[in-house]
């Protein structure tokens, strides 16, 4: 217990959470503080890039693991299950309209790669491996939770969505999972080689890019908070609280059962309990234009996950710490 | 200069839209069109801006279209079609173009 | 398609004017604007590039608001209050919307 | 509030192209000009997007400026010298003008 | 004097002055050579947060200096008064309006943070240490400047200028200043431990972006240049060189009464000596719409810049050393 | 022959050109991934700034060679007179008009910087040196190719062309020329001093950024083949793989005439072998409106640009060094 405070304690006084907090206060304190739109695209692509090659020469490295393909499928079926639970927590805790639950709920499915990214660093500094394939989870969770939503929309509102072919390509195909794969498989081919040419780039930087990158979700979610305060009811609050916490339990079991290691229990455990704020809204504004995207998106970007960023992620490391009995 | 009146349709639109407005009024048979980025905007669901964002979920941009006056009823259904349920602006005016057989 | 009279107000305005326009917008009660971004630029005080530059203090942005007629005047004059000390056009134009009930 | 009668002239022209326009507006004795940026478009030599672009070779911009009536033939005949051989549109509608002294 | 030669000549030749004077050269030629927006301001992003962040983290490595809160009070006693003895000098040197030279003033009050930085480069170039909070001296110095240049019109043209709240909060909250005193405040807190972490982006790769970041400071001077050639009257143009050396004179006695190291009696007088190209201008075309815009941009960036990058550092350097005994 | 197979297996399996492939088949796939056009622009900045420099650097390093002035004098004529082989065959092997006919073989005598770039890579990787001042010869083959393009346009189609000054001055002082050509100087002139102090800027990430920068490149050539597949006829494609094996023939005679290091006859031979896709389509949109840019667009970097940096440098490389006994 002392352990977990001391470690949510300096998890809160790193750089990354100073930096997106600085960014959530000048964005109150409406400063002009910004990040061009280009840059902050060129940051997260260099995310994506980054962290799916490491983990694909992790793999190379360590060799296939017998449970990378079960960890694979895991994380699908999460991914597809984990929007039916909060869409009955939302039901149940919230006023929120049918339309309105199941977009947010799909959100809950997906995943945020940020959060993911800044659960690799708390883990690294904790001195835990964990499995390189986790970033090929990542991605498989991002698309399923999608058609969750949309399956909510048909059974309990019929027929509102609009799912089309087109749509269908662009959630599977969208480009962050596009990066994220491919250099996931580039680093799986090009292995240690092609990390010891490119690490100058892609390793030691990339606490400083995360940083910046923060400060800009900070700007970002803050910006959000202020136009959205009306939308915050209280209920809902406790939803982006409560369920990545639920979301948790479910990345715990998962990763309990497939045997992972310690390191690779809080990723999954993250993963379940972060909350999508790119992939898929997009594809909600496309297929459920009458749900409120300020609900959604308040709730993932402003709420669940700067919770998860700053209480969520060590929770998760003690659970998984005490569940390994480590 | 010989001019020729045509139309100036100006669609104010969702990004993730885009492609579909832009694939219906290829379908409208128009003879072209003009993507331009939006920097920020407000209106009845809030303001918005682009700065920092990341995803194209947030943000608008404004399809520009110049067409023959007898190709505009077409068009306004298809694009119709595609913005019904989404928010955006879709406004029409009169202008004149040269080199009227390109339109 | 049934469309409706209404204007198109365009003001090409200084970037550091434009929360100030935009909140006297708002204030003139219009439903929604749009902030286009503006290149560059050629006018009696010299010509203007954005190109390097990392301030605002240079540059100007395009904010466009449609508007049912008879807001017009009262826009037009909340809208000049901020820009008359300032560089910039101001220029409206006939148009027709598709959803009337939205301006 | 007191307006008076302008022209609007848009022109949908190569980023290549852009300073030989402008420079052919100035000569005509324009007031100003402003350049803002296309993302995309589509037209009769196909589709095409400034995403990823490093040259200018690819891309196009709309020039656009607001002119007194007068001045508008000397400009169409100017900036048609230029535009013709390459691909774009010229467009002119009317509109209402603040501050008409400085057209 | 021949060390000083020597230095100058030194400071002439390194990359960053070279590529400044490429970015000048190739405007002046009317090459297309350009920077985009968005590149330029994520350099000048980087650079705040990089200077800020190191210099925190300095002061947490040898703690709270007895001086610091003198420091601050000094920069911002001299941001407030610097301006007043420009607009004397300006009313007498030139044949500027008073609207135009309390606008010019105000800049010369406030400072570059780019000049500072070259300055720091210098110095550290030249063996001596500073103190890490200069960059805070830096922030507090960017602001009252501009109060100063609206006191002035108040005063000598009753009432031209308009301030108003909103106006107020976006000078105090301005981007760079939140980020430069953010960014600082970061270092202060996460100290040495922090700076390791990010150190291979804000430290190893500085120089290099700061040499890219004055070509394009380059490119925009000149184009500057270019266009505003009408406006560089002789008297304008000798005030862009004489105002920064007088200003470095009141820098030089704060420094000295503060007893500041030889290296932060540079910088104290490089931030006086600097005008503000960014923060100021901004200011002013909200308030003094009237005011010309060519004239004090060109004066900033256009002579004075140039002028401090290439002699008026090493001649700072070298007044503080003979000054200080060093 | 083995080994030539060998490397290039190694080659095609290099993070960068798996980066490319990536690219390519996001783009074929219809993935929304995409660079913004901002960042692109910053990493060809980055690509010029960083091999101009390090070329000056090592110009610095191993004092002028004899060589030079005749290398660059041999870039020039070979820049002119490739044009005119690739005329005499595009007649031959495609039913090009003249206009289109003479606008693609402007593309051929002109140069690809990025193709370049990963010659220099592969000729490191290999174990080779080269002369430093290849990069002043790959700026000095920009141009004169456009020059050529018009002029046998005026031969064989009676003036459609249009050349004017300021197209000239466009053509010359075209922003790549200018930023490769400024950084060798400075390169030069603050030699390997200069290098150590922006080295970690410039030479450690550099294999990373080539890597997201060819992932943009696949993109875009992605994007113009699946928009121009109808262009493509056979004998057009055949012309994009055949032409840079005869101008690789031209280098190679040019670097043995002149006696060059094996590695620089390799450059060499990848300079006269690779076609321009920046500089020359713009200069062919202003000069020469009515050549189909799809047609030279799609030559360049949908087909010669992929054939070069996948088995043209490998052939180049074992030809060089057969040619030169290594
Ligand atoms: N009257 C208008 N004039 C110009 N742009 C508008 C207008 N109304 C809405 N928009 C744009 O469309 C977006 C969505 O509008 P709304 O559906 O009213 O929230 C706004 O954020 C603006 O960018
Ligand atoms: N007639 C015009 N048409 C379009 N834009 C203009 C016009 N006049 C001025 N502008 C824009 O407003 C800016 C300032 O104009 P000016 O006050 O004339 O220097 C110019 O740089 C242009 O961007
Ligand atoms: N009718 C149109 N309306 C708006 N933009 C157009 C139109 N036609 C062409 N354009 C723009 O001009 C470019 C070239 O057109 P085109 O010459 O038809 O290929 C297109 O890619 C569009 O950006
Ligand atoms: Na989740
Ligand atoms: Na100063
Ligand atoms: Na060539």
């Amino acid at each position: 217990m002392e352990g977990m405070l001391a470690l949510a304690a300096d998890n809160l006084l790193s750089p990354i959470i100073l930096f997106f907090a600085l960014g959530v206060l000048a964005a109150f304190a409406r400063s002009d503080l910004s990040i061009p739109e280009a840059i902050a695209k060129g940051m997260s692509i260099y995310l994506l890039f980054a962290i799916g090659f490491k983990g694909g020469a992790a793999v190379a490295d360590n060799g296939i693991d017998a449970t990378l393909i079960l960890s694979l499928v895991a994380g699908l079926v999460l991914s597809f299950a984990i929007p039916m639970v909060a869409f009955a927590l939302l039901r149940v805790m919230t006023g929120l309209s049918v339309v309105d639950a199941a977009a947010v709920a799909g959100h809950y499915g997906s995943i945020s790669i940020v959060t993911f990214v800044a659960a690799t660093s708390v883990v690294q500094g904790a001195g835990l491996d964990s499995e390189g394939y986790m970033v090929a989870v990542a991605a498989v969770m991002e698309a399923p939770a999608i058609l969750s939503a949309l399956w909510l929309i048909a059974r309990f509102d019929k027929g509102t969505a609009q799912m089309d072919a087109g749509l269908m390509r662009e959630i599977l195909l969208n480009g962050s999972i596009v990066l994220l794969v491919g250099s996931f498989l580039i680093g799986v081919i090009t292995g240690s080689e092609g990390l010891d040419l490119i690490a100058p780039f892609i390793v030691t930087p990339f606490q400083g890019v995360l940083c910046l990158f923060l400060l800009d979700m900070g700007l970002v979610a803050g910006r959000g908070l202020r136009e959205a305060r009306g939308v915050l009811k209280p209920g809902l609050f406790l939803f982006g609280v409560v369920m990545p916490v639920v979301g948790s339990v479910f990345g715990l079991l998962a990763g309990v059962l497939l045997g992972l290691s310690p390191g690779g229990i809080v990723l999954f455990m993250t993963l379940s309990a972060s909350a999508s704020y790119i992939a898929v809204p997009a594809a909600m504004r496309v297929a459920l234009p009458e749900a409120n995207p300020s609900i959604y998106l308040t709730l993932s970007l402003g709420v669940t996950f700067p919770f998860n960023l700053t209480l969520g992620i060590p929770l998760y490391l003690a659970v998984a710490s005490f569940v390994t009995g480590g | 200069m010989q001019t020729h009146n045509a139309k100036r349709v100006a669609v104010i639109i969702e990004a993730v839209m885009q492609s579909r407005l832009t694939d219906a009024m290829e379908n409208a048979g128009v003879s072209g069109y003009s993507v331009l980025p939006v920097l920020a905007g407000g209106g009845r669901s809030g303001n918005w801006s682009r700065e920092g964002q990341i995803g194209r979920g947030q943000g608008m941009v404004q399809v520009i279209c110049i067409i023959a006056p007898d190709k505009l009823d077409d068009l306004l259904n298809k694009a119709f079609a595609v913005v019904e349920k989404h928010i955006g602006v879709i406004s029409v005016s009169d202008c004149q173009v040269l080199r009227a057989e390109r339109f």
